[in-house]
This record gives C-alpha cells, structure tokens and sequence, in this order.
C-alpha cells in the first residue's frame, strides 16, 4: 500500500468527517493507501509542511492558498473537502448589531489573520461603509469566547457549523451573517492542497476517490456515519459534535476531485482588487484536476 | 511539615480561584470554577492521565538535556573571554526570538513526534541554566584567582576545582527556573503539533470550549511542575550546602 | 628543588595618585627577610607586587629575579586571609596546588604536614567548621605543601597561641630551609627570632634593621635575640 | 571595543544563519535567508517601526512594573517564614500555568489594549526575578547575621540594610533574565489579541505567508531584546560591584 | 550607661557527642577578663555561647548574668573575621549597629572613634580597598561605638603592628572604662597589660592566672607587669 501523510487544518472535527469515515470504514485500505492523518494546532503549518516535503496532503482554505502561492509556496489545490463558505461575520443575537453596519466604529475580532481584513472590507463596502470603519482585532484562539464575553462586537472567521452551535450550547445565541451573502464572492472553505512539484497525481485521485464514497456514505447514512466518527475518539462523543455534524452534512462537496475554474479565477481577482496579491495567477497555476489523464 | 504547608498553600490556592469566579462574575467558559475542573477531571482522568505521563517524559527527557547544554556553554563561555564576547549576544539573541515563531522549523526537522516537544522545552530552559551557572563561574573571589594565579593552575583545572562548585550554588538557581519552564517548553512544543500530551489536550480542549476540560489539564500540568519544582529544589539546596560547606551540618 | 634565587622590588607604588611608599627592597637568596611596618603602610601591597597581583593602585619600578628568570611558577603564596575553598576538607585544600596544576598529589606529604601543624585529626573536616588557627594553620600547611623556591607569608601566625606559634614558626623554618622567604610579621619576637634580614617600612623609605649574628631560629631567651627585640618594639613604638 | 564585539557577534550570527539556511536546504517560507528579511524589513520599514515602538512600551512598561511586583515580593517572601511557606509553593504553582493559557483570561479582564500585554510582560518576568531575589535575600553570610542579631536589628532594618544590598547581584542575574523574557511576555500578549505591535504583525506576516516580513519582526524584537539586555546587564553589573564593594573601581 | 553586670558561663560543650572544653568562667562586672588558650580550643566558641550565638556544637550548661536580667540587647560583639559589610564605607559600617536598630546615627562620634583608630582620611573607602589592620581596626570602632555593658572581643588586635595595637588597646581601655569585658587574645603581654583577671582554658579546665595587682593598662615596661608576662608565655607555651 502507498503511505500517506496528510495534515489536518486543525483539530479534528465535524468538517473532516469524509477524511475519518474513509479511514474508518476502510476505503483508503480499498485504494491501496494507508493515510496517517496529523492534526496540527496552527492552521498555517500544514501548507507549509506540504510545500516543504514533509506531508503529501494538507487540508487548508481556498483564501489562504492564493496567498501562499504568491508567496512561493509551490502548492496546487487537488480537491475541495467543505465546498461552500462556512465563514460568519458572528455577532450576538440579541445584541445591538442587527446589520454588519451597525457596526460602524466597532471591534472586529478575527484570527488567523491573511485575508480577514479584506472580507471585512467587501463586507463594509457591501453594507455602504467605508474599510476602515471598524477597528479590527487579531483575537487568535478565542473566537467565540472573546464575542461571548464582549471583548469584541464581532468576530470573523467563526464557522456557521462550529461556532454558531458551541456559542448555543453555552447559552449565548449567535447571530451569522453568512459572508457570500455580503459582498463575498463564494469559494471553497476547506481545499486539499499538495506539493506542485512532488505530487503523486494517481495516488491523490485514489484518495480523493476513498473520500467521494465516504461523502456519499455520510449523506446517505447521517446517524450511522455519525456514529463510525464518533467513535474514533472520546473526545468527539459530545453534544457540539453531534449538532455540528448534522449542520455540516450540506456542506461537504459531493465531487472532491471536481473542478471548478471560475470560482478560482473570481477569488483570485477579488484578492487581487483589495491589493492583497500584487498580480493574477493563471487558475492553472492555482489548481488542477488530478483525474484528467 | 512540609506535606501541611503543601495542603494548606492548595487550599489557599483554591480559595483565591474560587473568590476571583465570584468576584469577578467570569463566565465559566472563560474561568470555570473549581469544582467543575474536578469533575471534568474526574470524569476524563484516563485521558489526563495518559496525555500527563506523555508530557511528563518529554519534560525530563528536556531538564536533563537543556541542564547539560545550558552546564557545558556556560563552562565555554568562561573558559574562553573571546566566546564569551562573541556568543554571548548571540545566545541572548536566539533566546529573544520566542520558541514559539521556530516552530514549524522544528517540526520540520525533528518531526511531530517527541522529538521536537523535548527540543523546544531544551530551549527555553537553555538560557536560564546557562546565564545562572555563567553567572556563578565568573563571580569567583578575587582571592581565589590570586592563590590559583601563583599556584599555577591550568585554567581548564581551575574551572574544575574552583569555577565549577564555585558556581553550584547559581546552578541549583538556575535548575530552580529550569524546573518552571521546562513543563512550559514541552507544552508549548505539543500546541505547535502533536497528538498526544497535555498541551495537546489543553487545545484539543479549548478549541471544542471544554474550558473546564482545559483547566483540569492545566492543574495537571502545574503540580506535575510544582513537584519537579520541589524535588529540584532540594537538590539546588544540597549544591548550596556543598559548595559553602555546610554539606554536613543538615544531612 | 632548583638553586634559590633573590628579588628586588625598587619603585614607588601610587594608589589614586597618592604615594602610598617608595621602597628598595632586597631579598637574599635562600634567606629568610622580615618585613615590619604599620598597618596600612603597604606590606602586603609589596607582597602582592612580587607575584604581579592587582593591588588596586600602580606600581613605577621593577621587580627583578637576581638569576633574570621569570617568576612565574616559582612562588608560593599565603595571603593575609585564608582563602580555603569552603567546599573541600583541610586536606583537600592542602592539596589544592597540585590539583589545580595537575600534578601527582602526594597524599601522605600533605597528611604529614597536617600532622605538623597538629590537624592530622581535622583532616576530613570543611573549614567553615574549624576555628580561626586552625584556619591559618590549614592554609600555611598548604603553603609549606607548594614545593617553590620563593615563598611569601602575609602574617601567617597571626591568629596562634604563642605555644602554636612557636611550633609553627619551627615547622616553617624547617620546611622552607634554603628558600628565599619573605615575611610580614607585625611581632618584632617572632622577626627577631627568625630573620635573616629584617627590613623596616615607612612610607618615606624602606630599611634595613640590624639582626644579631646568631644564625636564624634564635632562642628567644638568648639575650642578644631579646635585646635586639626589645629596640625594635621601641622602635616601631616610636615610629608611630 | 563592546561595540565591534557586537559587531562581530552580528556578522558571526548572520553566517550562522546563512550557513543553516544552505546546511539544512531549509525551504523560505520556512526559514528565509538574511537578505531576503533585509529585503522585507527595508520594503516594510514604516510599518515595523510603527508597531515595534508599541511593543518597546509595553515591554518597558513591564520591566519596570514586574520588577517592582518582584522585587516586593521576594521581600516578603524573605520577611516572614509563613509568607514563605504558604505563598512560595503557590507562587510556583501559578508559575507553572503557562501565560498562554491565561492569556485569554487576561485579555477579558484587562482588554485587547495594552494593558494586558503589560500584564503579560509582568506574569513572565515576575518568577525569575523574584526567585532570583529572594535567593539573594536568604543567602546572607551566618557571621554578618550573628552581628545583627547582638545588635539587636529589626527584621526590616536588617532586610533593608544587609539582605537587600546582599541580593543585589541576585537581583541583577533576575533583571539579566527578565530583560530577555519581558519581550516574550509582550509578544505572547500580542498574540493572544491585538491591533498593534510586533507580535500582532508576527502572526498577520504569518497568515499572509510572508515569512520574510515575520522573520523580519522576529529579528526587530530581538535586537530590541539584545538591547535591553546589553543595557539592564550594564545595571547589574553596578548593582554587582556596588554589593561588592568595588563600585568605585570602574567607574 | 546602666550598670555593669557579670557573667557566668559553667558548663560543657560538645561537638558530636565529643567533648570540647568543660568550663566555668565568670567575667566581674565592670572588669576586663582575657582569655588565652590553645588554638582550637573553644575561646571563640565561649565568646558565642555568650549571646547564644550558633556554635556547631551542644552546650549543656548556663550562661547568667550577675543582675538575672536577660542579655538580649546588652552586649557588643566583635568577632575573629572583621564582618565588615562590602558595600558600606568605614564610616558607615561604623554606624551600621545604629542604623540597623534604627537608632539617631551619632556620625560625630562615629568620625570621632574612626579617628582616634587613625581611619579618619579613610572614612569613605570601602572594606576591600583597606589593609587588613585597616578592617580590623574598623571593626573595633563599630564595636566601640556599640554603647554596651557587655563587650566580647575575639582577638581584636591580631592583626595590628606593635605600635598601633598599644594605640588600640589604650583606646578600648579608655573607652571601655567600667564596662564587663572579655577579650579573647593569644598574646600574653597584651594580656598581662590589659586584665582585670586572666582565664586560661584548656579542654579539662578553666583556670585563674594570677595578675599582677597594679591596675589594669599597666605599663610594659613595669617590672611585675614583666614578670608576670614572662611566666606567662612560659606557661602557656609548656602547656602545649
Ligand atoms: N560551626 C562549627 N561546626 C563544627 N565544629 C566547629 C564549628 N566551629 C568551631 N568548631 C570546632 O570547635 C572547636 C573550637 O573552635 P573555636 O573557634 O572556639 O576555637 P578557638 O579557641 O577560638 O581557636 P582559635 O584560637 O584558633 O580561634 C574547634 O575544634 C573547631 O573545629
Ligand atoms: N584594592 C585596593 N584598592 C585601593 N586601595 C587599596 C587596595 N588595597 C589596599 N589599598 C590601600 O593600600 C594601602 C596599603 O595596604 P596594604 O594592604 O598593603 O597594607 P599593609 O601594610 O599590609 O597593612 P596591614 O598591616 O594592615 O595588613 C592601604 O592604605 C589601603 O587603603
Ligand atoms: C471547526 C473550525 N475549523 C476551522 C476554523 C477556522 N479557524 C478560525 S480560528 C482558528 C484557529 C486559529 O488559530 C481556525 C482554525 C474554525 N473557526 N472552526
Ligand atoms: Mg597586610
Ligand atoms: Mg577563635
């Protein structure tokens, strides 16, 4: 079998259900592949990891990668794992912010900091403010808690399966304004990324293949595919898990290997108008189909 | 003796955590009072258990090998006025960078196994090991030097005979810090990547808001560090004693 | 041991830019020369001259070997603290000279010496437990221990009982036969009874007092030793 | 003369650095070579200064207080056998809880200004300078105790007149350390929540892949840190020499 | 100043399990007594059983005082290292006792007793830049200006020349007019000049030596103060 190293974007969670179900239910075996599955604590490594050799796959976000790319990094998107934003500007339900622009001279927290400010800026525009009408604040690990608490009037970054249910479950109502629906062009929160230079394309197009019929698994079988993530591990057992993961079930993308070049190229000219990136990368410079011949 | 100023300063810890709950009204997901910590470690004791042992072995794995790097620079370091001059700023400088922004360049080259939890808890305790004992080699009495002077000594048995338990008692301060942050380095090296550990399940913890979760890791990790603190300390004291010669007055 | 060798220290020694003394001072080869002055006159300034120790002031002048050599590794040192290592036993710190140069340590040498200076039982003992003679003793056991040519004692009887004392000055005059030896002493007796040469202090000028022609280690009952005593202590009484 | 040292010390880190870079085939967004962070930092400038002066103040302000704080305490400490007993295994204990941990906590109550990086600042410099300090407090010669007590002192004339100059190379070994983990603290506090400061463009660089302008702010802070360090070492070495009774030696 | 009280120290002292000295020994009140013996006998650890000071050893006995009123509070002590603190000047090392009793600083007098111990140009220097008599003398002028009945001193004048120890006991004799004494020495003429009563201890016992019956600070030159001295030193150095 070939070996896999593939690096989360962060703990494990509802989002990597058609990682863990494939890995459960023996799919990866069935391709010939034996995954060793990492999850790191900060977002940022697994790319790094990948572009310096040390993984062959790493989950990430479709905004990040447009960066890293203009950065050097040599990484291609191979596949998409969430294929819809989940992305919130998250706000408290009862609290005075009724429209993103009620939040004009407010605190905007956010965390892993790269095109955060830029979303915010669409979004302000989108709601007739200007971008720096609120003052934005990395708050690193403590999304929700730092809006909970009222440190900040609103967090970006929060996600509408994750986040949203935890402030719930605490007794805190949310409120999401869902990101596409505010200015945001719509993409891909959580890619597959892999070493341009090094790539295996045969063995991604296997994995992705494991992952496919792992979605198909889920959406068929929501209260069984549960339980086979669930029960990997004693931490998941719980009632976030269980809420999240209905919630995230829609959101899995149905064809992993698919490719879409549009969205990419609308993502990297939005980037490229909030002057994040200096120049357009071709898509193909961006993302491939591994299963064309 | 000892054990009653351990059990009453516990309880006096535990009595200030609960009055700052109560005074400060915080949420229980940001501080969560200590009751609930003892339940939710409790209820997880095998998963603690299990991450602290892993933890516990990359924290001594650390203090032995930090104390012995920390023991040999400060040892080149006096020994020589030049790597003294040159390394010195050097070593202050890595030192200024924090661990925490070298991570993923340990992760890449001593991967996410132990190996690169023990290396981030050798560098953090690193420059306190070797500033302290520095410290101590270089403060030897004006005295002493002069006898060493006219007896003649090679400055490699000088160092050994009168530098080193001349500066025994800077170790054992040094050790003392070591001690602290040892535990800290480890933690830090599992939030950076890691799958097991008590750093891992603080994160893996906060990152699902099981505050409580985390906090009962954390006490963890504090005794475990207080103990070590402790046992440390004694030693410390024995170097103290030796070096004034007081070795034999309390055995 | 090689042949013994004499010193001369000539200069004037300046601390903050005050003269502290202007001295011409021989020592004879092999001979044992007695350095008496006030205290704070500068005597262990001198001492300390020889060896080119800090002194905390500056030295005009030379301090010169009569056969040319260089001085280094040729003198023993006992200054006017103890300076024993806290962390070793009397006989350990008695050792300490070969340790720190690396040479054979001669274990029983050192045990014979301690025995000499009546410590044979304190041998294991760490000095913060031994009184203050017993102190000095260790530390002069650790002098005599050094085999050199060139010895300089910084009152090294000081804190003896005159019983002690004379058993010490005995063992040195034994120990160190054929050394040039320096001596600060602030005991015209004890000058007296040992100097080849004795050489009075001020800061004006260094000089030479006259010893009786009995050769060194004099019966202090002897009458020409307690009368040369007797004009020092008037002497030194007087200078004052 | 110091001034070429550090020169020297400069040139000597750099290649080691180079030298890694082309040892280790260390890929750039893991570990940049020197000149392209000189490329970064020049391009960068305005705003690496903009937010390094927010950092130096809150490290200084840091400094200043934990020092304070710790110096206080060791105090304490030394004063009262009970305060000891009780306080210093607590002390230890809070040690132990890694700031990090804290800081989320520390941001609530103190907000996402400045003060909680202050605050942070002062969590991490406050052990060692207190444990370093009140090593020196306790460590005072028998004789000179046995005078103070046949003339018959009060524990606090003998705290301020003999423990306290005693300590103040203890204190100056702490100061040494806390010169270097003040900055820490700063960063940490940044990281944990801000708008402004070295730590807060650290993570932003980070998030935007541009490692150069991270390693860039990485090497502002510990120049900033070596600085602080060459500065409170000039202090310490007078507090040294003043203890020591040699302060009017070298002037 | 209040009145003088005596001592009484009677009892033995061991140091592990051994047995050092059994003593009995009373200071009159207001009178010098001094103390010869072997080194290493235990003087100085009478000295510290005295104010109850740490000794390294068990003492099973008593320590009274005449007027049955605690010590605490009563006694100078100097020891037989000077103690100087490396930070202070000499000045205010003399007037650390006030200082540390947060008592009104009498810096006149203190400049008056650095004077009269020939320190006065010196009064600004710290203990490392002074000769070793410098620090001693230093050391007897902060026990000086302690304003106490009770004064023990530990060879005070070890390391002084001839000159300037007969300048210092002069002074400590004047200064310590009718105040209770105990001064450890190893020189008898310093003994012999300077005591109201001579104790000479020996492990097995404490005895009384005779003293010449002219009062204390007597001449040198004195013939009994001569004699008594002679059989003294003959004394002591036979019980060695
Ligand atoms: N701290 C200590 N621990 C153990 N033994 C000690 C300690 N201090 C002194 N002794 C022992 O007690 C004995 C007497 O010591 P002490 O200092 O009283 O002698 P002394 O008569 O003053 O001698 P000297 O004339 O040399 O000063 C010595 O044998 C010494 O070894
Ligand atoms: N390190 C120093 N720095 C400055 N001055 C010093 C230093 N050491 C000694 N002195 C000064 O030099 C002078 C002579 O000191 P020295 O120790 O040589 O005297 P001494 O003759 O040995 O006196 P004693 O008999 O008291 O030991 C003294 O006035 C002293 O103040
Ligand atoms: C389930 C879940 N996965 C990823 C994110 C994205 N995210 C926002 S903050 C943060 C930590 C950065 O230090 C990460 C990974 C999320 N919010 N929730
Ligand atoms: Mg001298
Ligand atoms: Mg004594």
């Amino acid at each position: 079998a070939d070996d896999v190293t593939l690096m989360l974007d962060w703990f494990v969670n509802p989002d990597h259900g058609p990682i863990i179900v494939a890995q459960e239910m023996g799919y990866f075996a069935a391709q010939d592949l034996n995954v060793n599955i990492i999850a790191p604590a900060d977002p940022s490594d697994p790319p790094k990891m990948v572009a310096a050799g040390k993984a062959d796959l790493a989950v990430s976000y479709q905004p990040q990668l447009h960066l890293h790319i203009h950065e050097g990094l040599p990484l291609l998107r191979v596949g998409t794992l969430i294929a819809t934003p989940l992305n919130c500007l998250l706000t408290l339900a009862d609290g005075p912010i009724k429209t993103p622009a009620d939040l004009a001279g407010k605190k905007v927290g956010f965390s892993v900091g790269g095109v955060e400010e830029a979303m915010m800026g669409a979004i302000l525009r989108h709601n007739g403010l200007p971008v720096d009408a609120v003052e934005m604040v990395n708050v690193n690990w403590s999304l929700s808690p730092s809006l909970m608490s009222g440190q900040v009037d609103a967090v970006i970054g929060a996600y509408r399966n994750f986040e949203l249910n935890q402030m719930q479950i605490e007794g805190v109502e949310g409120k999401c304004f869902f990101v596409e629906e505010h200015g945001l062009p719509a993409y891909d929160e959580l890619i597959y990324v892999a070493n341009s230079d090094t790539m295996d394309t045969d063995m991604i197009a296997r994995f992705l293949a494991a992952t496919e019929k792992a979605t198909q698994y889920i959406i068929n079988h929501p209260d069984e595919s549960w339980q086979v993530f669930a029960a990997t591990s004693a931490e998941l057992r719980d009632e976030l898990n269980a809420r999240a993961w209905a919630d995230t079930i829609p959101r899995f993308a149905l064809r992993p290997a698919a490719m879409d070049v549009g969205r990419y190229a609308t993502f990297e000219a939005f980037l490229h108008a909030a002057q994040l990136v200096p120049d357009q990368t071709p898509v193909s410079g961006i993302t491939i189909d591994v299963t064309a011949p | 003796m000892r054990a009653r100023d351990i059990a009453l300063a516990v309880l006096l810890g535990l009595a200030s955590w609960q009055g700052l709950v109560m005074l400060t009204g915080a949420p229980h997901f940001i501080l969560p009072a200590p009751w609930r910590v003892a339940q939710a470690a409790y209820h997880s004791r095998a998963v603690i258990a299990e991450n602290a042992s892993v933890t516990a072995i990359e924290v001594l794995l650390g203090l032995v090998l930090g104390t012995l790097l920390g023991v040999v620079t400060a040892i080149q370091l006096a020994l020589s006025k030049t790597a003294e001059r040159l390394l010195l700023p050097v070593l202050v400088f890595t030192q200024a960078v924090p661990v925490f922004a070298l991570a993923p360049l340990l992760t890449l080259w001593f991967g996410y196994g132990m190996g690169s939890k023990v290396v981030m808890a050798v560098l953090i305790i690193y420059f306190p090991v070797t500033a302290a004992f520095h410290d101590g080699l270089t403060r030897v009495d004006q005295g002493l030097r002069d006898l060493a002077v006219t007896m003649g000594a090679g400055k490699y048995r000088f160092m050994r005979h009168v530098q080193i338990p001349n500066a025994l008692p800077g170790l054992g301060t040094g050790l003392k810090l070591a001690a602290v942050y040892a535990p800290i380095g480890a933690v830090i090296g599992e939030w950076v990547g890691a799958s097991k550990g008590l750093g891992y399940l603080m994160l893996l913890a906060n990152g699902r808001a099981k505050i409580d979760l985390m906090f009962a890791s954390l006490i963890v990790l504090a005794v475990l560090t207080v103990a070590l603190h402790i046992t440390v300390g004694h030693l410390a004291d024995r170097l103290t004693r030796y070096a004034t010669g007081a070795a034999e007055l309390n055995p | 041991m090689t042949a013994p060798f004499g010193i001369r220290v000539a200069g004037q020694h300046r601390i903050n830019g005050h003269l502290l003394f202007d001295a011409d001072i021989t020592l004879p080869a092999g001979r044992w020369t007695c350095l008496l002055g006030r205290s704070g006159v500068g005597k262990s300034t001198v001492l300390r001259l020889i060896p080119g120790l800090e002194t905390g002031g500056r030295f005009t002048g030379t301090v010169t070997a009569t056969d040319g050599k260089p001085l280094q590794g040729r003198i023993s040192y006992m200054a006017q603290s103890d300076l024993l290592l806290p962390w070793l036993s009397a006989l350990e710190n008695v050792l300490i000279g070969a340790r720190l140069r690396g040479a054979q340590a001669d274990v029983a040498r050192a045990r014979r010496l301690l025995d000499r200076v009546g410590l044979l039982s304190h041998a294991d003992k760490r000095p913060h437990m031994l009184s203050g003679g017993m102190r000095q003793r260790t530390a002069l056991a650790r002098t005599l221990f050094e085999n050199r040519p060139l010895v300089l004692l910084d009152e090294p009887f000081s804190a003896l009982d005159a019983g002690t004392r004379a058993d010490m000055q005995e063992l040195a005059a034994e120990v160190l036969q054929g050394r040039t030896v320096l001596l600060v002493t602030h005991d015209p007796s004890e000058a007296t009874r040992l100097a080849d040469q004795i050489i009075v202090m001020t800061a004006r000028q260094t000089s030479i007092w006259p010893v009786p022609d009995t050769p060194a280690l004099r019966a202090i009952d002897d009458p020409r030793t307690f009368d040369c005593q007797t004009r020092l202590l008037a002497h030194l009484r007087a200078a004052a």
